[in-house]
């Protein structure tokens, strides 16, 4: 498990290739799910700029720490990573990543789904949108659509 | 060992703290807490409070050394 | 919308970083879903060695598409890639790459669900694989697990 | 114009066959070219049947230029 906080803006799929070139189980995962959530010009009708992403420090690891865990008491996972973005972000940065590597592409697509809803209910993070109106706290995480 | 309170994100422009340490004094509970560091405000609904970085209602006991935290709804990350 | 059959190994994650480099959408995808599978080095109970995986010319290329473009009309994507490999494969290489880009996450892992499963059931594939006892015919497609 | 016939995986090797081209004759259907192409053999249990690339049943009509191929149930890509 890998659990990543990242202050810059990064390239998630190459993320993935780092870290999957790293796990010792070439031939033992069949299936690899991974979910990248970008920051879109547009929310809630309006055009956005950028936007800051406030964490809790400290919970905001240990909460997706517990979310990766869950996952992995319910599915057999052979790896699970998750890498956040955190700070000024700007349209079209990547903001999350979560990605699982498994036996089979079941297991691979329901954990990979789970992980991503839970962090969106569950850990410490908020959003800022900057706009032509000026600054605006996001109210509530988004329904999954 | 005083209690660490921490404010976040809409609630740390609404109260206007942003980190304090408090003696606990006669704090026994997270909404004492809160009442304390706020200078008796009412606590707004939907309200968060985490004590030591986990979810805890507003009814949890606190103890010497705490960290506790008030924040609103999370919005989490993209999409 | 991107198909191809790859007769020599590919990278995935790459294939997919250079083909969302190449969309002209940045800001508009707040989700991108990937499948990646790859050859285990077991299956059935048994070691397995290498694959050769055989396909249909033209009838593959054609059901891929078939498949994608119900994927298009079925949910709001603003892209779909397949990269699927063919011809002698070894363990853990890389055997399809199914990714779907679109505004939220629901309707992209649901899409992205849908292409692997449509295309394990429908696209000209045969896998005969050798093992130990020599090479057989793998009998039919594995259920979603 | 002929017929051409393509056998793939399993049913390439057991038919001994690839692909061949057949003079359409009295052929009506998929199954006239099964039977044709492979000597009058049955047709096994769960054969595949494609017409000019779309699977069809076997007794699906067949004209002059077709391309009818013959194969085992696919067997997908990894996992």
């Amino acid at each position: 498990m890998k659990i990543m906080l990242a202050e810059q803006p990064f390239e998630p799929w190459q993320l993935v290739a780092e870290h999957q070139r790293l796990l010792d189980a070439g031939g033992q995962y069949g299936a690899a799910t991974v979910f990248v959530g970008s920051m879109r010009d547009f929310n809630l009708g309006d055009q956005v700029q950028s936007m800051f992403l406030e964490h809790y420090p400290g919970m905001t690891e240990r909460h997706l720490e517990k979310i990766a865990q869950q996952a992995e008491q319910q599915w057999p996972l052979l790896e699970v990573l998750i890498c956040h973005r955190v700070g000024q972000i700007n349209p079209a940065d990547a903001i999350v990543v979560t990605a699982v590597w498994s036996a089979h592409r079941g297991e691979a697509f329901e954990a990979c789904r789970y992980l991503i809803e839970e962090l969106k209910h569950r850990a410490p993070f908020w959003k800022k949108e900057q706009t032509a109106d000026g600054p605006r706290w996001v109210a509530e995480n988004t329904p999954a659509e | 060992m005083p209690i660490t309170v921490k404010f976040f994100a809409a609630m740390k422009e609404q109260t206007g703290k942003d980190e304090e340490r408090l003696p606990i004094g006669s704090m026994a509970t997270v909404a004492d807490v809160w009442k304390a560091a706020t200078g008796q405000q009412e606590m707004p609904e939907h309200t968060l409070c985490a004590r030591n970085m986990e979810y805890v209602q507003p009814d949890e006991a606190v103890t010497d050394g705490d960290e506790i935290a008030f924040f609103p709804l999370v919005t989490g990350g993209a999409l």
